[in-house]
């Protein structure tokens, strides 16, 4: 299938980590009918605490399930950047919510780096709740590693009926930003702003 | 009376006769409670095919095995919650937890008093001789201060549990006390209680002359029945709060507590019907092929 | 008989193991549940509170896991099929109402997704370290079944698979998850209710008069009745005689007790599943259950790719432990190398089978995680040496 | 003919004597001899008195006696509470 297959969701408890790593191996497993494990790492915190989600994309069935070494690593929280950054496999991709994740002696250098202000454009959509699924529409159009529907149609089926609109919108907008920011490429880690607090 | 053929004694289709003699000890006075139970399953007329009969263990659990019901003989403080699964599997049957007051009110106080508050259609029999007795006469949490047991060989001072309190604190929606010597109230209680829905406790102090009584000089279960006689007080609607026991002190008997409260069974099918509606299917047994009786295809999301 | 097309949703789901357990439960026609919530078992419970009310089922929330236990023993015994689930400290105040469960002969199945212990230890990480004491747990003789899913598809078909069994053979069986498998989440096919197979109960045929309780039929054991239906039973943990009657004498111990054991262990060949592979002409047989097994096989890849000859045996049934398999495999072999998330249990009934006729190495993990596959392939590399 | 009339099963009883004391018209009495497990069984030492009212019925522990009364179809009077 892809040779970049293994993937980390990482933030803070009530990010919405978990749905967005579930979000992917749906879309690969039951959308697009290949192999996804999706593991998860939590602590005894219901909030705030640290929270990861690993998923591996295969077409044979997986074996193994934890990922030591994602290919492709989502961050929403500095916190989880800085644990997780430095298991990236050399090469690999990284995502990361703009406003929040402050990059720094990032290793392996040759990292591809991409960025996105998720919260701010899901509350500019109307809830701080769907950043996840923003994140989500971007790892699609970066990654390409699946298809727009078939992650459209795992957000779709995840979601309550009620919040679908809200959800799909906020994939599309995720989705939209990354294809116009994969024109113009990887960031250098000179590009970020440092992180603030904001009202 | 040579030619009338003699009636049969009306306790006997309640007993597995088979199993007569019982274990209880001369003077004991589970045996009478067994027989008000009796008489008020004949004034209720109460279906017996559908009346279940739950005990734990002790000396009281063995109530169980006596009884010609369908009868279950569980494990140690926990009469209650196989009885809450008994009902909530098959509300059509009728359910009594009889037991000692050490196996509800030890291991077993945590069910009851969890049972009483979510007010499960179960009716509670609780003999209470105030000592562990099928152990070996060990201080049980009904036990009355400055008295001599094989674990308090210096007395008790361990404060006891006022019963009719507890249970009615906890959500019981009918409360009595009485002693063996009060059969015939008793009974009608006992009937009384079966026709209320929801959790109904009885408390029946009843003599242990070989553990109890024997070791603090308290004489035989006769001694014991003239001692309810002469210190009861029937006082119906006391306040359970006034109604605490002590070694030698006024037994106040009667009803205490006769109140109205929504049963469970029908509370979770009222309420989830109105949540869930159409959608809401009635919890149903296993059909005589013991399989699930079929419906129609279900179909709502599976996602988490 | 097929599954009640009712509580089946067939189809292709994304799910974690818990929830795929769940549905297994539904779709294996039980309709009740009683739980007390534990990390990480919850979502079991919470999803059937969910599907419950839509397929005629009755869950309860109760107080501890005692009364959870014994709870669900009562709605059998009113006619339903009942589990409850549980994790490490829940489980162990379940273990008198196994006893109970095998004395009684009460049809019902346990959900445990094991973490790491004792006592509280780690809430939210895996383990394999109850393996032992779901075997023995319980005071006094008994057998009981215990099987081992390492994926969400078998949770949902190992726990079908579960409610069948102690049909079956009238047991309270265990279905041992962990805690990765537990909460890891993968496509689980659910089938059309037509072509799931259930066991359904056994209600006598005879009429009260003619009715004993415990009275064997010919595999040993004896039918159902539910309460209400008339047959007045008497149901004790006491030891007792074909009526349910109390007999407590060391005669009746000795035909009931006995008889407890052999409707098991004289059908082992039936209830042992395995999976096997590579195993003839192997130097080395990893021999692992559970999310173990994906971890192992990694290792076991590994060590091919190295030229080692090794082949894999996975338990799906613990217990009763598949002995003739091990037996047999043991004198055609250097060793067999046993990982398991807990400091060596299964590898005694690993070592103890072998017999003296091969080596039994054990790859041991405290828990929390699962092992480093490099572990079990050093162990394989010194076996096969 | 008394208007009631007790029956005793000798072998269950445990002469714990709760029939005896209890008995309104005092009927009964335990007597000297023995059952098989060395208990002394009541017996009717006042058959006359009996009025049916099966109170040795109600108290017996261990379902050894009971009473009954001669004529069934006699209109059956409340039975005074045992206080």
């Amino acid at each position: 299938m892809q040779s970049l297959n293994e993937i980390r969701v990482a933030g803070f408890g009530g990010q919405g980590v978990i749905l967005s790593a579930i979000v992917i191996g749906k879309a690969a497993s039951i959308v697009e009918g290949n192999f996804a494990t999706m593991t998860q790492n939590f602590g005894p915190e219901a909030r705030g605490g640290a929270c990861s989600a690993q998923v591996i994309l295969s077409n044979s069935p997986v074996l193994y399930p934890y990922v030591t070494h994602p290919d492709v690593l989502v961050v929403m929280s500095q916190e989880a950047y800085l644990r997780f950054a430095p298991e990236l496999k050399p090469g690999g991709i990284l995502l990361i919510e703009q406003d929040l994740v402050r990059i720094k002696g990032l290793s392996p250098a040759e990292t591809r780096v991409y960025g996105i202000p998720a919260t701010r454009i899901a509350e500019q959509i109307g809830k701080r709740m769907v950043l996840n699924v923003v994140m989500t529409g971007f790892f699609g159009a970066i990654t390409g590693l699946i298809s727009r529907e078939a992650l459209r149609k795992a957000v779709e089926d995840s979601v309550p009926s009620s919040f679908r609109e809200l959800n799909l919108k906020a994939f599309d907008s995720g989705y939209d930003y990354g294809l116009q920011h994969l024109e113009s490429g990887a960031l250098e880690a000179s590009e970020f702003e440092e992180v603030t607090v904001r009202e | 009376m040579s030619s009338v053929a003699i009636p049969q004694n009306p306790v006997e289709p309640f007993l597995r006769s088979e199993r007569m003699p019982h274990i209880w000890c001369p003077g004991c006075g589970i045996g009478t409670t067994v027989n008000c139970f009796t008489r008020a399953l004949l004034d209720s007329k109460a279906d017996l095919t559908k009346l279940a009969i739950v005990s734990g263990i002790g000396c009281t659990g063995r109530v169980a095995g006596y009884t010609n019901l369908d009868s279950f003989h569980t494990t140690h403080g926990r009469a209650i919650p196989f009885a809450t699964g008994l009902k909530l599997a098959n509300p059509e049957l009728n359910v009594v937890v009889y037991s000692g007051d050490g196996d509800l009110f030890a291991i077993g106080g945590n069910h009851l008093i969890h049972a009483a508050r979510r007010n499960v259609n179960l009716k509670v029999i609780c003999v209470n001789n105030l000592i562990y007795a099928m152990t070996g006469g060990q201080t049980a949490p009904t036990t009355p201060g400055d008295v001599i047991t094989s674990t308090a060989p210096y007395g008790t001072y361990d404060p006891a549990f006022n019963l009719p309190y507890l249970v009615e604190a906890a959500g019981a929606v009918y409360v009595a006390r009485w002693t063996t010597f009060h059969v015939r109230q008793l009974a009608k209680s006992m009937a009384e209680m079966f026709q209320k829905k929801g959790f109904g406790f009885i408390e029946v102090l009843s003599p242990c002359p070989t553990l109890y009584q024997r070791r603090n000089k308290m004489g035989d279960g006769l001694d014991a029945m003239k001692f309810y006689k002469q210190v009861s007080k029937i006082k119906h609607g006391a306040p359970t709060s006034e109604v605490a026991l002590s070694k030698s002190g006024e037994i106040v008997v009667g009803k205490f507590v006769d109140r109205e409260r929504p049963e469970y069974i029908g509370t979770m099918n009222t309420y989830l019907e109105q949540q869930l509606g159409e959608r809401y299917v009635e919890p149903h047994t296993l059909s005589d092929d013991g399989g699930c009786s079929g419906g129609e295809l279900e179909v709502i999301s599976c996602n988490r | 008989m097929h599954a009640d097309p009712q509580g089946v949703l067939t189809g292709a789901h994304f799910l974690d193991g818990d929830h795929a357990a769940c549905e297994g439960a539904i779709a294996a026609g039980a309709r009740f549940a009683a739980g007390y919530p534990i990390t990480p078992s919850t979502e079991v419970v919470e999803r059937f509170a969910m599907r419950a009310p839509t397929v005629g089922g009755t869950f309860i929330q109760m107080e501890d896991e005692l009364a959870a236990s014994i709870t669900i023993q009562g709605a059998v015994w009113g006619g339903v099929k009942a589990f409850t689930v549980t994790s490490g400290p829940g489980f162990s105040l379940m273990m008198e109402h196994i006893g109970y469960a095998a004395m009684t002969e009460t049809p019902c199945v346990f959900i445990n997704v094991q973490r790491g212990g004792p006592s509280t230890g780690l809430p939210t990480l895996p383990a394999q370290a109850d393996m032992m004491q779901v075997r023995w747990g319980s005071h006094g003789d008994y057998e009981i079944i215990a099987l081992c899913p390492n994926s969400p598809q078998e949770c949902f078909d190992l726990t079908i698979k579960a409610f069948n069994f102690s049909e079956q053979y009238r047991v309270p069986v265990f279905v041992m998850l962990d805690e990765v498998v537990g909460h890891m989440t993968e496509k689980v096919i659910i089938p059309p209710a037509e072509e799931i197979e259930i066991e359904p109960r056994h209600f006598t045929k005879k009429a009260p008069k003619d009715f004993r309780l415990y009275e064997p039929e010919a595999n040993q054991v004896p039918d159902m009745v539910k309460a209400g239906d008339g047959y007045n039973i008497h149901v004790t943990g006491l030891t007792h005689d074909q009526r349910g009657y109390p007999d407590m004498t060391p005669p009746m111990q000795d035909v009931l007790v006995k008889r407890l054991q052999s409707k098991i262990l004289d059908n082992a060949d039936k209830i042992c599943l395995f999976e096997k592979e590579n195993v003839e002409g192997a130097d080395v047989v990893v021999v692992s259950y559970g999310i173990t097994s994906r971890v192992a096989q990694r290792a076991v890849d590994q060590a091919r790719e190295k030229g080692v000859k090794v082949g894999k045996l996975r338990l799906i049934t613990a217990w009763p432990f598949p002995e003739r398999v091990i037996s047999e495999i043991a004198p055609t072999i250097k060793g067999f190398v046993v990982p398991e998330l807990n400091l060596g249990q299964m590898v005694r009934e690993v070592e103890r089978c072998a017999g003296g006729k091969t080596r039994t190495v054990r790859v041991s993990h405290a828990g929390g995680t699962v092992h480093n596959p490099e572990s079990i392939l050093n162990a394989i590399l010194e076996v096969a040496r | 003919m008394p208007r009631g009339s007790v029956s005793i099963v000798v072998e269950r009883c445990k002469a714990c004597g709760f029939c005896v004391e209890f008995c309104p018209t005092k009927v009964l009495a335990l007597s000297s001899a023995f059952n098989s497990k060395g208990y002394h069984p009541p017996h009717a030492v006042a058959p006359e008195k009996c009025s049916g009212c099966d109170l040795c019925g109600m108290y017996c522990p261990d379902f050894a006696i009971y009473g009954y009364r001669n004529d069934k179809n006699a209109p059956k009077e409340d039975e005074a509470d045992a206080r």
